[in-house]
């Protein structure tokens, strides 16, 4: 049962001195919910792989270019919307990081950490452009009566 | 804030030990500049030292991986000393505990050098 | 000289338990321009003040009403707008907290604050509706050459 | 996060030592309630010692004046003790230092209650 929902939303320009605001404002978020430290943590890495995707690869570190993100909560779960003013792309495209020919590679682990770390990730491209990514995350419940 | 990487020898073994964050931005280039140091000064033993990292993202995980390659590439050898339950996890989850040799004991992981 | 400017944008629900977030941002913000820890402290005790009263005053504890906070800063100081959706209010009809008959009022101190630690403190009224307050702080300059 | 409020009795004054926050929300409930309870018990000689005090803002000086009044309307008499530079600076602006009566040491504090 849903007692009350919230919003919280913050937008940065595209530069990654602003990450750490962003991961911190995520754990503020995430004490107000009640999540457990460590599932914090990959929230928040989460959210940090997203923004710097944003910055990185969405907006090509244009600092004119803002990232806006979306954190929605309620008693169980947090859902997170990152969006940029990039070109977009596709998600079932990028190499699997797990395949031996990329195991040396030094890129290509954010997405991969965000789905490990997440219940649910999704891409989706903004009418007005730019890449929305949404991540889910629901609290771990006690199977106590 | 960011990352400090306190440099020591033990034996032939450069030990680097690092506090702090490793993530996009200082801490990388701090490591990439450390390692390529002693590689040019013919360094090639480097042991890695975690305990004190309290943060990494896959940046780091990728930098801690472009260490490993090129030391490997100039036919040295990189080990991690002292990993913390969420290096081990990002890294288990990459597969990356099946490329790094990884030590808790920095005695053991010394000696595995001039096995 | 300014080199670049930012800004950050953030929006909460009215609601207390977000306060810390936005003090908490507030002082990733100053640190990133770099002020001393004692100013960086009243900037964010002036923050909070004017957060506190767009939730209570201005958005008289409406959940449902948004506070927007945006923060434009520089390589030398810091503007703070803080936006409440209530009906406004005539700052100079405020009562004075240092009037004798008002110093045992326990209520009645945050904008006296904020006008001493900010260098500037305006309030104006939204063409939409609601307040919004002004707060402008410039970096301490070091005198010498 | 929010205020501990630990009370002891040094001959016939009641100490409160509070440690962390006083702003809107709990830490003003609580200091309330001890100070209406210490009241209700006729303990009316009392010593907020605000040596560990954190964050105050607008909200938690007015609780401290709030504290004062109720005090004082019952014919007590409340102190401050071990006042933080922050919170000396937020009372001295708003002309409460001329209010308050205020100590850096708990003995004379103590002894100031029944001179
Ligand atoms: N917001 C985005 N906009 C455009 N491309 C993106 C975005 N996020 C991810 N990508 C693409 O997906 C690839 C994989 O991303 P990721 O797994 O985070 O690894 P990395 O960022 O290290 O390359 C990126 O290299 C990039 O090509
Ligand atoms: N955003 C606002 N909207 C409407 N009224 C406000 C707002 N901010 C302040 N006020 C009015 O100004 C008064 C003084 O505010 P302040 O100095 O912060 O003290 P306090 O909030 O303790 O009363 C408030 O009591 C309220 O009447």
């Amino acid at each position: 049962m849903e007692q009350s929902e919230s919003t919280i939303a913050l937008t940065i320009n595209s530069n990654f001195k602003f990450t750490e605001l962003v991961a911190s404002v995520t754990d503020n978020i995430t004490q107000i919910v009640g999540f457990a430290e460590e599932e914090a943590h990959w929230i928040s890495l989460s959210v940090r792989e997203s923004v710097i995707n944003a910055i990185k690869h969405g907006n090509k570190l244009d600092s004119d270019k803002a990232v806006d993100v979306k954190f929605v909560i309620s008693e169980e779960e947090i859902i997170i919307y990152v969006r940029d003013y990039g070109e977009g792309f596709d998600p079932t495209r990028i190499p699997d990081p797990l395949d031996p020919t990329n195991l040396l590679n030094p890129n290509g682990r954010g997405i991969f950490y965000m789905r490990t770390f997440m219940d649910e990730v999704d891409f989706s491209n903004h009418p007005q452009g730019g890449t929305i990514v949404k991540m889910l995350k629901k609290k771990a419940t006690l199977e106590s009566t | 804030m960011s990352l400090t990487i306190n440099q020591r020898t033990v034996g032939d073994v450069s030990v680097l030990d690092l506090s702090g964050k490793v993530t996009i931005g200082a801490g990388s280039v701090q490591l990439r500049e450390a390692i390529r140091k002693l590689i040019d000064g013919n360094n090639k033993k480097i042991l890695l030292n975690l305990g004190d990292v309290s943060y990494v993202d896959s940046s780091g995980i990728g930098e801690l991986v472009h260490s490993f390659t090129t030391t490997s590439n100039a036919g040295g050898v990189l080990k991690l000393l002292n990993l913390t339950k969420k290096i081990q996890d990002l890294l288990a989850i990459t597969k990356l505990l099946t490329v790094f040799e990884t030590f808790t004991s920095e005695d053991e992981a010394i000696k595995s050098f001039n096995k």
